[in-house]
C-alpha cells in the first residue's frame, strides 16, 4: 500500500474559481396560514480553488444539498436566497450566480456543468440520447454537425463508451452506464467546475471505484475543479483534495481531507470519523446521542451543543465563528483544547 | 440442539412478462442454512441488488412462498402458514426490520398507534394501562421512553431514533428472530452505529437471532457471527465473518471486498489513483 | 372542523369565493319547502309574466312562479347528482383498493372489466335504459343506472393510488403490527385516497348533474317534477325564447352556472388543502 | 416477442372485449327490460288507425321475426350477433321500410367529421394552452385565459350550446342554427356547400370545443407543474438549454403521453356531448338519429345505433391506442 500522498499542486496566486460569501439560503412557506422558515443554508462562505476537489460532507437534512443548489443557481421557491453571493470566475470574468442571470444561463455547461443525483431519470425519456448533448453542448462548441458527432463519439470513447448509446434512448441502458453518460454530459465542453450531487449514491457497489476514478481522471486531465456533495465519508476519503463539514445549515470544519480524516478539529467532526465501521475492526463504536437539529428551529448558540459532549455554558448562547485554525478553518469555541484531550 | 430457522434447497422463481413470452428469472437459487435456537446470533446475508438477497428475507418473513425447497421455522413450514390465526402466531416470534425508517410508518399516522396495535393483537392486553406498559417496556430496551414517543409523528424524530422505535415495536411479542432487511442504509452515519450495537446487544441480552441483510461488508463485518455472500441467487460463500469478510476466497467475494474503499484518505486515493492508472 | 373552514375561508380566495356560491345556491334551493304554492301545481298564476315586484324571476307560460320553481328545481336536480355520487363513489372506492391493495389475478380482472366499460359510450347506453323502460323510469332508477356508468374512471384513480401505497413499507409494517385489512385500508390507505375520492366526488356530481340536465331537456325523464333541464324542456316546448319568455331561460341556466361554478372552485380548493403533501407540510414535516 | 408486439396484442384483446360486452350489454338491457317492444311498436302503430286483430297479430309475427325475438334468450343472442355482424338491424319502424343500418350509414359521416373535427381541436388547444399555462406559471395572460377556460368547464353541453344558440343565432345572427348544410344545396365539391358546411358546422363544433377544452388544460396544466420539477426537465434548465426547447421538447412531449391515454378514455363521453349538440341543432349524425328514434319509438333504430355507436367508439379508441407507441419509445422499443 502507498502511504505518501501525492497532492494535485494547487497554485496560490491563481485567483479562486468559486467564491461563496456570508451565503443564506432559507426556505419559506406559508402553507393556509402556517408559516415556517427553514434555514437550510445560514452564512456559509467559502472559496474553491482552481484545478481541486472540494467535498462537501454532511447528514441528512444537514442542509449540504440546499448548500450545493444554491451554489449551482438551481433552487425553486419555496427556497429563497436570503442574503449573500455565489461568484464564479471564469477565465478572469466574475459572474454572480444570482445578480447576472442571462449571462450564467450562457455560461451554464461551457464553463459549468452539473452532474445530479440519480442518473435514473436525468435523461429525457422520449427522446435519444444524442439528442441530449446536441442539446446541451453543441452551441458551445463552434462546430458543425458531423465534427460535433465525431467530437462526442471521440469524448465517450475515453470515458470506457461505446458510441452506439448515442443512437440509444435512456430506458435501454443500464444505471452504471447512465451515470457514465451523465458524467460524459458534464465534461464533453470541457468546463472549468463541475458541480456533483451525491454522483455515487445510487449506484452498486461494485462499480463505484471506477465511476470516481472517471471523475477524478477526467478533472485532473481537464484541470477543472469539482464540488460535489455526499454523506458517505469513504468518497471523500478517495478523491476530496479539501473537506468541508457541514452541520445544521453552517460550515463547521474545513481542510484538507488528510488533516479531516486525522486531526479533524470539530467533536462532531471528530465523532463522525470516530463511528465509521472497517472491516478487520470490531472495537465497538460509540454512536452520538440526541436528535439531528430541526432547521425550521434550531438550537441556540452553536447548534452541535445539545449533542456535544464538550459543550459549554458558552456553547449555549455565542454561535461560534468559522475561523482559521491549522491550516484549515473550524467553528468551535473549544477548538483549542481538542487536540490537547 | 433444535433449528430456530432451518431453509433447506430453497430456490425462488419469477416468472417475467406476458403471457406471450415468459421467461423465468432465478431469483434465488440452492439456499441452505439453519439458525440454532440455543445460540442466538447475527446471521448476515451480504450481497448487491438483485443478488437475492431481499427475496430470501421475504421468504423467510413468509411474503413470499418459495419455488421449491423448504424453510422452516420452529420445525413448521412457512410457507404453509395459512390462516390468520397461524400467521399472527408466526408474526409474533419473526418481526421485521425495514430499510428506510421514514418510510416504515405512515407518515399521517401517530407513532403509537403501530406500538399499541402489536401489544393488542400479540399479546392480547386489552387494558389500555397493560398496553402501554408493555409497550414502554419495549421501548426502554432501546433507550427511549413512552413518554418521548407518545403522539408524535415520524417526522418529528430522526432517522436513528425512528429505527430504534421500529426496533422496539418488534420486540414487543417477544420475538426469537429478527429479520432486519438493509435496516442503516438510510440511517445517518453517527446515527447508524447506534442500532448496530442495539442488534448485538438483542442477541446478548434477550436472546433474539437476528438476519441482516445488507449490501455494506464493513457493518457486516462489525456485528457478524456467521455471513453468507449472495450473487445472482447463489450463495457463493458461506462461513465465519472474520473468514469471508477478512480474507475472502471466492472470485465474487474478493472482487466486493476490494470493492469497499476504507474511511482514509491515504488508501482510498492510492485505489482511486490505481485505477485511473488502468484506464 | 370548524378550525378547517376558518382557515379555508381565511387564507384561499377560491374557497370562499365556491363556498358562498354553494351555499346561497343550497340555501334557495333550501327554500322551496317554504314556497307559498306545490311544485307541482300549474296554471294557478298569471302566465308569462316578466320579472316584476310580485314575481321576482317572472312566471312561466305555465302559470308557475319561475323563483318557486327554480328553488325546487335545484333541490330535485342536487338530490339525483348527490345520489349518483355517493353510490359511484361507493363502488369506485370498492373495486379501486380492492383491485390495488389485492394487485395479482383480481386486479388483472378488475381492472379488464373496469377498462372495457371506460370505453363504453355512456349517454347512448342510458337512453337505451330509458327507451325500453319509458313509463316504467324514475328518478331513482335512473340515478342508479348514471351511478352503475359513472364510477370507472374513478376507480381507476383510486385504484393506482392504492397499488402504490401497497408497496410502501408501512403497508408491510402495518401487517407486522398486526392490524387487520380493513384496519390498513381505512386508518392508513384511506387518508391518501381520500383527496382523489373527493375531487373525483366533485367532478361526479357536475357529471350527474349535467347529465340530468341533458337527459331532462331532452324529455327523457319525469318532467312533471320540477328539474332544472326540465324546466329548459318546458320552456322550449312553449318556445319560451321565440315568444320573448327570456327569463324562464336565463335564470334556472344562471343558477345552474353558478352551482357548478361554486362545485367547482369547492373541488379544486378542499383538494388542495387535503393533499397528504400540504397536511405534512401545514403538520411541519 | 418485443414490447410493441405485446403491447399490440394487448390492445387487441381489450378492443374486442369492449365490442363483445358492449353489444351484450345492449342486448342484455334490451332483452331485461319490463317492456315488450313488440307490444310497443303495435300499440305504436295501432294508434294510428289500423285495428284489425288479425292483421295485429300478424305483425306481431313479423315485428317478433324483425327483432329476432323469437326462441329461448340464447337463441336470440346468438341471432342479435349475427345481425350485429351481418349490420343487418332490421328497417326501421319510423322511415319504414329504410334499413335502419343505411340510415346509420348516411348518418355516421357526419357525426365522425363533427367530432374528429372538435376533437383534435379541443385537444389540441386545450393541450398547448394548459402546457403553456402549466410552464409560464406568472403569464397574467395565460393565467386570465385559464379561469376563463376553467369558468366553462362544468357546465354542460346543453346549456353552453344553447348560450351560443342564442347569442350567434337570435341576438346577433350571424350563424344558421339548424342543420348540417343548406337544404338546397347540392353536396359535392363546390364553393358554396363547402362553406355552408363551414357555416352549419362551426356552431355545433364550438359547442363541442367549449364543452371538451377545460378539462384537457386543466389535466395539462397539473401534468405539466409536476413535470417541471422532474429530474430531466431541471437538468436541462442547469444545462442551459433554451427554454423554448425545454418546453416542447421536455416538457410538453413528455406530458403528451398521458393525454393520448385519456384522449382514449375520454371518448365515450365525448360522444355523449355530441348526441346532445346535434340533436340541439339539429344536425344530421347519429346523436339526433338517436333522439329521433327514441322520441318515435323505433325500437330497431335505437338499438342499432346504441350498437354502432359502442363500437365505432370502441375502433375509434383502438386506433389512438395504436398511435401511442409511435410517441413513447419505451412501449415502442420494450
Amino acid at each position: 500500500m502507498l502511504t505518501v500522498v501525492e497532492k494535485t499542486p494547487v497554485s496560490v496566486e491563481a485567483k479562486p474559481v468559486l467564491r461563496v460569501e456570508g451565503l443564506k439560503a432559507y426556505y419559506q412557506m406559508n402553507y393556509f396560514g402556517v408559516r415556517r422558515e427553514v434555514r437550510a443554508v445560514d452564512d456559509v462562505s467559502l472559496t474553491i480553488k482552481r484545478n481541486e476537489i472540494y467535498g462537501i460532507a454532511g447528514e441528512s437534512s444537514s442542509g449540504k444539498s440546499s448548500l450545493i443548489k444554491t451554489i449551482a443557481g438551481a433552487i425553486t421557491p419555496p427556497l429563497r436566497v436570503v442574503e449573500g453571493s455565489v461568484k464564479f470566475d471564469f477565465g478572469g470574468k466574475e459572474l454572480d450566480v444570482y445578480a447576472q442571470r442571462p449571462a450564467m444561463k450562457a455560461a451554464r455547461w461551457k464553463h459549468l456543468s452539473y452532474v445530479m443525483q440519480g442518473s435514473m431519470n436525468v435523461l429525457n425519456p422520449v427522446r435519444k440520447v444524442k439528442h441530449a448533448f446536441h442539446d446541451f453542448a453543441f452551441k458551445h462548441m463552434g462546430l458543425s454537425e458531423g465534427e460535433f458527432r465525431a467530437k462526442v463519439e471521440s469524448h465517450l470513447q475515453r470515458i470506457g463508451l461505446d458510441p452506439r448509446v448515442l443512437e440509444s434512448y435512456p430506458h435501454q441502458l443500464s444505471g452504471g452506464m447512465r451515470q457514465r453518460l451523465t458524467i460524459g454530459l458534464a465534461t464533453v465542453c470541457e468546463p472549468e467546475f463541475i458541480i456533483a450531487d451525491e454522483p455515487t449514491t445510487a449506484l452498486d457497489v461494485l462499480v463505484q471505484q471506477d465511476v470516481l476514478a472517471l471523475i477524478k481522471g477526467v478533472q485532473q486531465r481537464m484541470g477543472s475543479s469539482i464540488i460535489f456533495v455526499t454523506h458517505d465519508m469513504t468518497v471523500h476519503a478517495a478523491i476530496a483534495d479539501r473537506i468541508g463539514i457541514v452541520y445544521a445549515g453552517r460550515l463547521v470544519e474545513e481542510g484538507l481531507t488528510l488533516d479531516v480524516f486525522q486531526r479533524p478539529q470539530h467533536p462532531y467532526t471528530a465523532h463522525l470519523i470516530a463511528s465509521l465501521p472497517r472491516i478487520g475492526d470490531t472495537r465497538k463504536r460509540v454512536a452520538l446521542g440526541g436528535k439531528p437539529p430541526n432547521l425550521a428551529d434550531p438550537p441556540s448558540g452553536c447548534r452541535f451543543h445539545p449533542r456535544c459532549p464538550l459543550a459549554i455554558d458558552k456553547c449555549k448562547t455565542d454561535n461560534p465563528p468559522l475561523e482559521a485554525r491549522n491550516n484549515g478553518r473550524v467553528a468551535c469555541w473549544r477548538a483549542g483544547e481538542m487536540e490537547a484531550a | 440442539m433444535t433449528a430456530l430457522l432451518e431453509l433447506s434447497d430453497v430456490n425462488k422463481d419469477y416468472r417475467i412478462g406476458g403471457f406471450l413470452d415468459r421467461s423465468t428469472l432465478h431469483a434465488v437459487k440452492h439456499v441452505s442454512f439453519t439458525l440454532e435456537e440455543e445460540k442466538p446470533e447475527i446471521f448476515t446475508v451480504v450481497g448487491e441488488s438483485g443478488s437475492g438477497k431481499t427475496t430470501t428475507a421475504r421468504m423467510i418473513l413468509g411474503n413470499e412462498t418459495p419455488t421449491s425447497g423448504s424453510l422452516r421455522f420452529m420445525g413448521k413450514d412457512i410457507a404453509a402458514i395459512r390462516s390468520r390465526k397461524e400467521r399472527l402466531a408466526f408474526m409474533a416470534k419473526v418481526q421485521p426490520i425495514f430499510q428506510n425508517p421514514f418510510e416504515a410508518f405512515n407518515p399521517l399516522t401517530t407513532l403509537d398507534y403501530y406500538l399499541f396495535s402489536t401489544a393488542r393483537r400479540f399479546l392480547g392486553l386489552k387494558d389500555k394501562a397493560a398496553v402501554e406498559a408493555a409497550t414502554d417496556k419495549s421501548l426502554q430496551h432501546v433507550g427511549l421512553s413512552l413518554a418521548e414517543v407518545r403522539g408524535r409523528y415520524s417526522h418529528e424524530l430522526s432517522g436513528g431514533q425512528l429505527q430504534r422505535i421500529a426496533v422496539a415495536r418488534a420486540l414487543i411479542p417477544g420475538p426469537k428472530l429478527i429479520v432486519a432487511d438493509e435496516p442503516v442504509s438510510m440511517v445517518d452515519s453517527s446515527l447508524r452505529m447506534s442500532i448496530v450495537n442495539l442488534f448485538r446487544e438483542l442477541r446478548d441480552n434477550l436472546g433474539v437471532s437476528i438476519i441482516y441483510i445488507t449490501h455494506d461488508l464493513s457493518t457486516a463485518y462489525y456485528i457478524s457471527d456467521r455471513v453468507i455472500i449472495m450473487h445472482k441467487g447463489d450463495v457463493v460463500e458461506a462461513g465465519r465473518a472474520a473468514d469471508v469478510l477478512g480474507n475472502p476466497s471466492h472470485e465474487y467475494s474478493r472482487a466486493l471486498r476490494n470493492a469497499v474503499l476504507p474511511p482514509d484518505p491515504v488508501i482510498a486515493s492510492a485505489i482511486i489513483r490505481e485505477k485511473l492508472r488502468a484506464f | 372542523m370548524f378550525k378547517i373552514l376558518r382557515d379555508l375561508l381565511r387564507y384561499n380566495i377560491e374557497f370562499a369565493i365556491g363556498f358562498i356560491l354553494t351555499l346561497g345556491v343550497f340555501l334557495f334551493a333550501l327554500a322551496h319547502f317554504w314556497a307559498p304554492l306545490p311544485d307541482t301545481a300549474i296554471y294557478l298564476l298569471p302566465p308569462d309574466m316578466p320579472p316584476s315586484a310580485e314575481y321576482w324571476f317572472g312566471t312561466t307560460s305555465r302559470g308557475q312562479d319561475v323563483l318557486w320553481q327554480m328553488s325546487a328545481a335545484i333541490w330535485n336536480t342536487m338530490l339525483f347528482g348527490l345520489t349518483v355520487t355517493i353510490v359511484s363513489r361507493l363502488l369506485a372506492v370498492a373495486v379501486g383498493m380492492i383491485s390495488g391493495y389485492l394487485g395479482g389475478k383480481w386486479d388483472q380482472v378488475l381492472m379488464t372489466i373496469n377498462d372495457t366499460m371506460i370505453a363504453l359510450p355512456n349517454l347512448p347506453i342510458l337512453l337505451l335504459v330509458y327507451f325500453v323502460m319509458r313509463d316504467s323510469m324514475s328518478w331513482p332508477v335512473l340515478a342508479m343506472t348514471a351511478a352503475l356508468l359513472g364510477w370507472n374512471y374513478d376507480a381507476r384513480l383510486i385504484r393506482s393510488v392504492t397499488l402504490s401505497l401497497r408497496s410502501r413499507e408501512f403497508t408491510r409494517h402495518a401487517v407486522f403490527a398486526g392490524m387487520s385489512v380493513p384496519q390498513i385500508l381505512v386508518r392508513q390507505h384511506l387518508p391518501y385516497v381520500m383527496p382523489v375520492i373527493f375531487f373525483t366526488a366533485m367532478n361526479n356530481l357536475i357529471w350527474a348533474i349535467g347529465l340530468e340536465v341533458t337527459l331532462s331537456v331532452l324529455g327523457f325523464s319525469d318532467i312533471n317534477r320540477p328539474t332544472i333541464g326540465g324546466m329548459i324542456y318546458w320552456a322550449n316546448q312553449h318556445q319560451a325564447i321565440i315568444a320573448g319568455i327570456w327569463w324562464w331561460m336565463a335564470f334556472p341556466i344562471i343558477a345552474v352556472v353558478l352551482l357548478f361554478l361554486g362545485l367547482f372552485l369547492l373541488a379544486i380548493s378542499v383538494n388542495e388543502y387535503i393533499d397528504p403533501r400540504s397536511r405534512l407540510s401545514r403538520m411541519g414535516a | 416477442m418485443d414490447g410493441f408486439a405485446k403491447y399490440l396484442v394487448r390492445r387487441f384483446f381489450q378492443f374486442f372485449l369492449v365490442i363483445f360486452l358492449g353489444v351484450s350489454l345492449a342486448f342484455l338491457i334490451t332483452n331485461l327490460s319490463p317492456v315488450d317492444p313488440v307490444e310497443q311498436s303495435v300499440a305504436l302503430m295501432t294508434s294510428f288507425g289500423a285495428t284489425d286483430p288479425r292483421s295485429v297479430e300478424l305483425m306481431r309475427q313479423a315485428l317478433q321475426e324483425l327483432y329476432g325475438l323469437q326462441g329461448t334468450i340464447l337463441d336470440q343472442y346468438v341471432s342479435f350477433w349475427g345481425r350485429v355482424l351481418r349490420g343487418d338491424f332490421g328497417p326501421s319502424l319510423s322511415a319504414f321500410p329504410t334499413p335502419v343500418m343505411s340510415l346509420i350509414m348516411s348518418a355516421l359521416p357526419w357525426t365522425i367529421g363533427l367530432l374528429t373535427l372538435a376533437l383534435v381541436l379541443t385537444w389540441t388547444l386545450g393541450n398547448l394552452l394548459g402546457a403553456l399555462a402549466g410552464y409560464y406559471r406568472s403569464n397574467l395572460l395565460l393565467k386570465l385565459s385559464g379561469a376563463a377556460i376553467m369558468a366553462l368547464h362544468p357546465v354542460p353541453a346543453y346549456i353552453i350550446g344553447l348560450v351560443l344558440l342564442l347569442a350567434l343565432g337570435f341576438i346577433w345572427p350571424v350563424l344558421p342554427i339548424s342543420g348540417g348544410a343548406q337544404m338546397n344545396l347540392q353536396p359535392g365539391f363546390t364553393f358554396d356547400y363547402i362553406r355552408s358546411l363551414i357555416l352549419h358546422g362551426t356552431l355545433p363544433a364550438l359547442t363541442l370545443v367549449l364543452v371538451g377544452i377545460g378539462g384537457w388544460f386543466i389535466s395539462m396544466r397539473s401534468l405539466v407543474s409536476n413535470i417541471v420539477t422532474d429530474d430531466h426537465v431541471v437538468y436541462a434548465e442547469l444545462g442551459g438549454v433554451n427554454s423554448g426547447k425545454i418546453f416542447s421538447q421536455y416538457v410538453a412531449r413528455n406530458a403528451l403521453l398521458p393525454q393520448l391515454t385519456g384522449l382514449a378514455l375520454s371518448l365515450g363521453n365525448v360522444f355523449g356531448g355530441a348526441v346532445i349538440t346535434e340533436f340541439l341543432f339539429n344536425y344530421p349524425g347519429v346523436g339526433r338519429l338517436l333522439i329521433q328514434g327514441i322520441y318515435r319509438g323505433d325500437y330497431s333504430l335505437v338499438l342499432g345505433v346504441t350498437t354502432m355507436s359502442i363500437i365505432s367508439v370502441a375502433v375509434a379508441v383502438f386506433i389512438i391506442d395504436l398511435l401511442y407507441p409511435l410517441i413513447d419509445p419505451r412501449v415502442r422499443l420494450g
